[in-house]
């Protein structure tokens, strides 16, 4: 079973990242629970939201050792940073996160999520590089799968768009080169 | 059929919807509003109606008015709201009508925050409104559950004509799980008893059924002792030869499960008890415990504990009864193991059980 | 509105107040305050005023949402 | 000259004091009722005050409202069961103090039911005590000294409440004359009508004696209302098909 | 001092002001409409404020004002009033504030019917409203005892900021009896917490307290430990050498002492425990019960058995515990006698004593 | 020209979005009683709403009142303390949803309080469910087509609904300009001075923008207001010194 | 109104039903009743209704709370 | 310790007979308790209320032997004389009750009440004439101080009649005559 733990400002789409995360993950046949935070996200502020991933029940959809934090800006570091297991993976989105210090007993892969996203003329796609990042470098899911699967849940709800794709890839690619 | 990832909430009201409901009469509150927008849309599509009130009152008494006409009939609301809903429901179990309410409990007393809480155990069981009557009260862990409890919810409404509630809370409601949802039910409305105009025959009075029941006591009496020995429904967890069962309801009872998967793992003999139907309270469950069992330990995300009770009463207080109580936190499942070793080897015995 | 009174009077900025809705650069009527690439604490632009262009008004303060402008005696 | 008999609906006498105008409006009510052939489509929220007692006197489907939620249960008929004439019968303290909020709230939605509010000025079933529309100086049980407006309130219009909004229909009788009385069976037939041809809400008040516990005579009762009550709450019709009258 | 005969409304009502209360905001319900009766004149003639409030609502929210503003405050209902008052109970409770509630009990949920009852015990003792709080409960069984419990639950209400509740019901609200009236007492309502501007000092926030302490959770267990601890009030008659101990507060307390006195007289041990806080509930009372007694038989005025948790928890099941309810009807002292000779005599034990 | 400061009961930071009108109608508020010299006798009654936020950062003493119910809360202390400055501050859905008893009944009984009633049209706290003062076609999270005036009822004018009333002062103002906001400040001195001179029940009901939960920019918000929300509620005095005027 | 009309109706009266309120005498515009010294089951005393004055109206069936009298044909 | 029940007509004064009885008997020292009944009084119909009188704590006020019924009317006679006890007394207002059969094992009083109050001119009095006669009949009090209780309760509410003494005197004459 997989905790992830996927955080950032308000307005970064962290709920909708997790949201992908949680229904690809259910659509190739695992159990999974995808938990909010809560606090007055709509005023702005930190918002994140745990997914527990795995192949049986899952039991407590609360937990408090991450196994792959995904972060989105630095406020995510520091919040959650000290309770990643070891051994576990960080995403950093190095767009904003900078200067930060991480702990040396676990896996960083800082990814410019923001830049890659605003490269590709899709702003509000950094959330999907970061999930790419999250998949190359955790290994979840055949990273071409993954991103069928997003393919697939956009295109039910008639978003489509090839961008995501390739927000994904090049969020995979980038972890995967680390 | 094929797994759909709701939030607790949305899935409550497809449910419900599934359920036949057709009448949807409530009020916004963190963390529940989520039912209104999601039935705002939903009740229009299937020839149902949902009106936003201006306030809880409003919302429990037109439930009131369309349950009395028939229809199958909701509300829901959260910790302040669920006590202005009080006064309602009392009347609609006096009016012996189906419906069901939807508590979403938040923390705190007063305004409260609006994260996870079990602390409405008390006024959800034992009636927060005035007189003889209690409620069916369901009491889901996963979003699956609210699913699966909102459809009976609405069967033993109307098999029993009193007022259910789902007793959910903010984690439930707010989390996401994959859930398969049942096929709709179409329901007839035209029941015998309906105030829909008497069309020639007897005039109907929907109003406390007693008026005009001889005996009303007893009536009444029996009606909620055989609920309450039909309707009790519970999970038990490696309760067979545990040495500390764990009693835990809805979002805690989850904890509890991951906390008896860590001490098995560990060599300790931890079960877990969890009520499904809160009232009637499942006494029938503590028959499955194995009989030496060296304590049960109630788990609520509560300030003060209100489970205890029940349980004392359910082991006939032949064993003793311990509480962990999470409030504003959310305990670790490893605190819990902690917690039952620590029982298991203390010295110390229960007060009730030393003399 | 004369510099002798702009010298006496001025427009104080508690820029880590701002929350960058815009209000100020909206109503301002010498188009004194923009954007600036600066954030501030919470992460919002800074408002940027031009002193020359600023009669020190403070419309900018009795718009402002979040109690950023204040017209205070020079120091 | 036609017969005028008592209507069926009223299937026992009724439990009012002497002198009650509830049962005047009572057999005015069941007259509409069956002339417009709505008996057996009628479903009636009752009040909590002195009209509960009509539960099992008056012949309709009746659903038992908490006080003053008596709007907001017919508004849960209605809405699931349109073809029914839903109505509330209502006194003025449970539509007009608890209720408030429910009745003006039926009113601002415009729901498609008729309101039947018998104004006392007092709270009659409970003995006695003050009422929004007890008039200033009036002795109740709650104001011994007579109502002091000035830490009370005036005595409360709910036609002024109602007559901006974009309602169907709008009221005010009396039944201390045979006369007003007339008129009282006209508006709430106007009333139901409205409702019947999805008018929108209608709202018939109707000034009404409360001999018990105004502890007066009836001849005085009648009088009060006529010298006094009615200077205070105009007779007529305010609202018809949606429009403003001159009234 | 004389006696004076008064009514239990009236007296409940003259005690409260003698107490120092100096606002009553509420409305009227039968069977308590007497204490806005007397009240509308007697609390002007010593400068306090009576207000009919438009609802029960409004009612409870202005006596959460005036108590937030310092001074001794109150409110009465019954029945389906008390049950509206819930919300801004629980207000009141999370603010820390004091302030007393009067629930003169009558029959029924829904309208049901003006007559004596005591069918709110829950409601009254494990918060009928949500969340985290529990009100001191007292249940006077005389109109002398609804006089001297008033002045009590004012102080406890200031001592222990939290509102506290008499649970009258209308046999005792309607009754006669002399009493004599204690001394007017004069209270000062500028409390160093109370919400009267801030006259240059700190500005003052009356909300939940939850919010600036910092474990909450814990303080506010400990509050109410603390109050459980120290507040317990009974009364105990001939308990020592009962066989059969009744359990009753309040009105069926008092034809409970008439039994106890015909089976005494007949030679039959009877005795009764007669809790008067009802919370905390008098746990302690138990002690002073022989060991030896065969059973305990609850008497209360309602449909549903209610004492029985508490009394089954007091006594650790170590004891039979029986019901004898009172519904509609007013039981019979002798027929009160008779159960307790037929449970002596019954060979039948209660299953929780078998296994 | 003076110095303009942020007054002093402003202790913290607010924490309202960015662009909400609250965070104005604090400031002026704070600026008001501390030109008035009312900050140390000043008691607020405290909505359930977005207001909520200012417990902590407007340094009046407050009551928390239950979601609804601050003008209840509000008569209970003012009528103790009369020499208090009491005022509630509240949203339209706490005002004039499930508070539009409360809120009337203050009005009704001409209580000697001042009411501060922020209108967004919608209910900000919670996520932008409808309020009673939404639009019709307005889109919101319960509304998601637009608000359909036939089922939910047109907006609630509550001004309408209390200038037939004997009370004090009733104003509207806006603060979508800096011109409207100094007249807001005008209005709310004007209820409080009434106020404190016993002239009986003063509102002041303001048009804001909630930027968040009507997903619009702040310019559009602004824009909104003038071309939309302003038709429905028009701004000006409506009652003073307990007289009407022809606004 | 003739004496013949009034032959084919008269007003008929449910005395068990009266509770003596004396609405109807209060506008019967003949003063066709009066105040009898029977009482009924109730205790309330009868109305007492003079044909002779009467002229079927139907007034007093209109003021009457508690549906005393009725105009029907005569058998 | 005496059980008694006064009933009759809602306007008859029977809750007022019964208070004056708890008044007087309390100034003299007697412990009491008065219970009134419920229904809709309001409305007409029966109303009694229900005393214990003794020197010592009343237990239970309620009680379904009654000792001394006092009837206004015929109906009370119908409800309440089934529960007299045996030995026990009635007094009835023989000007309202009429051709009643009465048990044999019981004292009855009749007493013309309405009759004799009318007569004095105090037409309201009948209830103190038939409290008289239950003082007189009973012998609970002697009748002159039961009487000077009466006139010092009305005269402490300024409401002093001297029509009431002579009212109870005569109902008290009435009943030792028998
Ligand atoms: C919640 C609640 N509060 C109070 C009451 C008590 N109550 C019953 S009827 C009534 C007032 C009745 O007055 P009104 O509505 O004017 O009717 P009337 O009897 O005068 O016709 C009251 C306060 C109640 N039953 N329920
Ligand atoms: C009894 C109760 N019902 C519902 C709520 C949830 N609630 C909190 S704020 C709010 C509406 C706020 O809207 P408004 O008053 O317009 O204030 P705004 O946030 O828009 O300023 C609601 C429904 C509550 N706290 N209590
Ligand atoms: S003071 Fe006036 S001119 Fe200067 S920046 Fe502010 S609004 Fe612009
Ligand atoms: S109005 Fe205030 S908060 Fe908004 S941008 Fe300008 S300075 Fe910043
Ligand atoms: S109390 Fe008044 S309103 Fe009620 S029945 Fe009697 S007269 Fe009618
Ligand atoms: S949600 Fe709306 S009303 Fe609330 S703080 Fe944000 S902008 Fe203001
Ligand atoms: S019918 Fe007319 S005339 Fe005859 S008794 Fe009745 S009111 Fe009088
Ligand atoms: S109006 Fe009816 S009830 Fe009244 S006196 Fe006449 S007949 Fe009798
Ligand atoms: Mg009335
Ligand atoms: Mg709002």
């Amino acid at each position: 079973m997989l905790s992830v733990t996927c955080a950032g400002f308000g307005g970064q789409g962290v709920l909708t990242a997790g949201l992908l995360l949680a229904n690809v993950s259910m659509v190739y046949g695992k159990k999974i629970t995808w938990v909010p935070s809560y606090g007055s996200e709509m005023r702005g502020g930190t918002a994140s939201c745990h997914l527990r991933i795995g192949d049986s029940e899952i039991l407590n959809p609360f937990f408090s050792s991450i196994d792959t934090l995904i972060a989105m800006n630095e406020e995510s570091v520091d919040s959650f940073q000290e309770k990643v297991v070891t051994g576990g993976v960080i995403i950093a989105n190095s767009t904003l996160v900078k200067n930060k210090t991480f702990r040396d007993d676990i896996r960083v892969a800082e990814v410019a999520a923001t830049a890659i996203s605003a490269e590709l003329d899709n702003p509000r796609g950094a959330n999907i590089v970061m999930l790419g990042a999250a998949i190359g470098a955790t290994g979840l899911f055949p990273v071409e799968d993954f991103a069928d699967g997003i393919d697939a849940y956009f295109g039910k709800k008639g978003r489509n768009n090839p961008l995501n794709r390739e927000c994904f890839m090049r969020g995979a690619q980038a972890a995967l080169d680390l | 059929m094929s797994y759909r990832l709701m939030k607790g909430n949305d899935a409550l009201a497809e449910a419900a919807v599934r359920a036949g409901c057709r009448f949807f009469g409530g009020y916004p509150i963190t963390p529940q509003s989520e039912i209104l927008e999601y039935l705002s849309s939903r009740l229009p599509e299937v020839g149902g109606t949902f009106l936003q009130a201006e306030s809880e009152l409003s919302g429990i008494n037109m439930v009131y008015g369309a349950a009395a006409a028939g229809f199958r009939a909701m509300t829901s609301s959260s910790g302040p709201g669920f006590s202005l809903l009080q006064e309602g429901i009392s009347y609609i179990a006096s009016a012996e009508l189906p419906a069901v309410i939807v508590d979403v409990q938040r923390y705190g007393s007063g305004l409260g925050d609006i994260f996870q809480a079990q602390s409405d155990y008390h006024q959800a069981t034992r009636g927060g409104g005035h007189g003889d009557y209690r409620m069916l009260v369901f009491a889901p862990s996963s979003v699956q559950e609210s699913v699966d409890l909102m459809g009976l919810a609405f069967d033993k409404a109307e098999q029993y004509r009193n007022p259910c509630l789902i007793l959910s809370d903010a984690s439930i409601a707010q989390m996401m799980e994959p859930v398969k949802l049942p096929e709709m039910q179409e329901v007839d409305p035209d029941k015998p008893w309906a105030a829909k105009g008497k069309n020639g025959g007897d005039f109907k009075r929907i109003t406390s059924t007693m008026y005009y029941i001889e005996d009303f006591d007893g009536y009444i009496k029996a009606k909620f002792d055989s609920m309450a020995a039909a309707e009790q429904r519970w999970e038990n967890v490696e309760v067979e030869d545990a040495d500390i069962v764990l009693v835990a309801y809805g979002i805690s009872s989850r904890i509890c499960k991951e906390a008896v998967a860590i001490a098995r793992s560990r060599g300790i003999r931890l079960g877990l008890l969890r009520p499904i139907t809160l009232w009637p309270f499942p006494t029938n469950a503590f028959k499955e415990v194995n009989s030496e069992v060296k304590a049960y330990l109630t788990v609520e995300l509560s300030a003060l504990p209100k489970l205890e009770d029940d349980v004392k009463i359910a082991c006939e207080m032949k064993t003793p009864v311990k509480h962990f109580l999470g409030g504003a936190n959310i305990p670790e499942s490893s605190a819990i193991v902690e917690e039952a070793v620590s029982i298991l080897n203390s010295r110390e015995e229960v007060s009730w059980l030393k003399n | 509105m004369t510099k002798a009174s702009k010298k006496r009077l001025h427009m104080v900025q508690h820029h880590e107040r701002c929350k960058g809705c815009g209000f100020c650069i909206l109503e301002c009527p010498k188009e004194a305050l923009s954007v600036s690439d600066d954030v501030n604490r919470k992460g919002y632009p800074l408002v940027k005023l031009d002193e020359e262009k600023c009669i020190v008004c403070a419309i900018c303060h009795t718009v402002c949402p979040d109690y950023v402008f204040e017209r205070r005696e020079v120091a | 000259m036609a017969q005028k008999l008592i209507p069926e609906l009223l299937v026992e006498d009724n439990k009012f004091c002497p002198g009650c105008g509830h049962g005047i409006v009572n057999r005015v009510l069941a007259e509409v009722l069956e002339e417009l052939g709505l008996a057996d489509k009628a479903v009636g929220s009752l009040a909590v005050g002195c009209g509960c007692l009509m539960m099992d006197t008056f012949g309709t489907d009746w659903v038992q409202a908490p006080h003053g939620r008596a709007a907001a249960v017919a508004v849960g008929v209605k809405r699931v069961r349109p073809e029914c004439c839903v109505f509330t019968y209502q006194g003025d303290g449970d539509s007009l103090a608890i209720g408030f909020s429910e009745t003006m709230y039926a009113a601002i939605r415009n729901e498609n039911i008729t309101a039947i509010i018998v104004n006392n000025g007092i709270f009659g079933m409970t003995g006695g005590q003050m009422a929004p529309t007890s008039l200033p100086g009036q002795r109740t049980t709650t104001s011994p000294k007579g109502r002091d407006a000035a830490l009370t309130g005036q005595p409360l219009n709910i036609i002024n409440q109602m007559k901006n909004l974009p309602v169907g229909y709008l009221a005010r009788g009396s039944v201390d004359t045979a006369k007003e009385i007339n008129k009282v069976k006209k508006y709430i037939r106007t009333g139901i009508e409205t409702q019947m041809k999805g008018g929108g809400y209608s709202m018939i008040e109707i000034l009404s004696p409360c001999p018990t516990n105004w502890k007066m005579t009836l001849q005085n009762s009648l009088d009060h209302i006529r010298s006094t009550v009615r200077a205070t709450y105009p007779l007529g019709e305010f609202v018809k098909d949606g429009e403003r009258t001159d009234a």
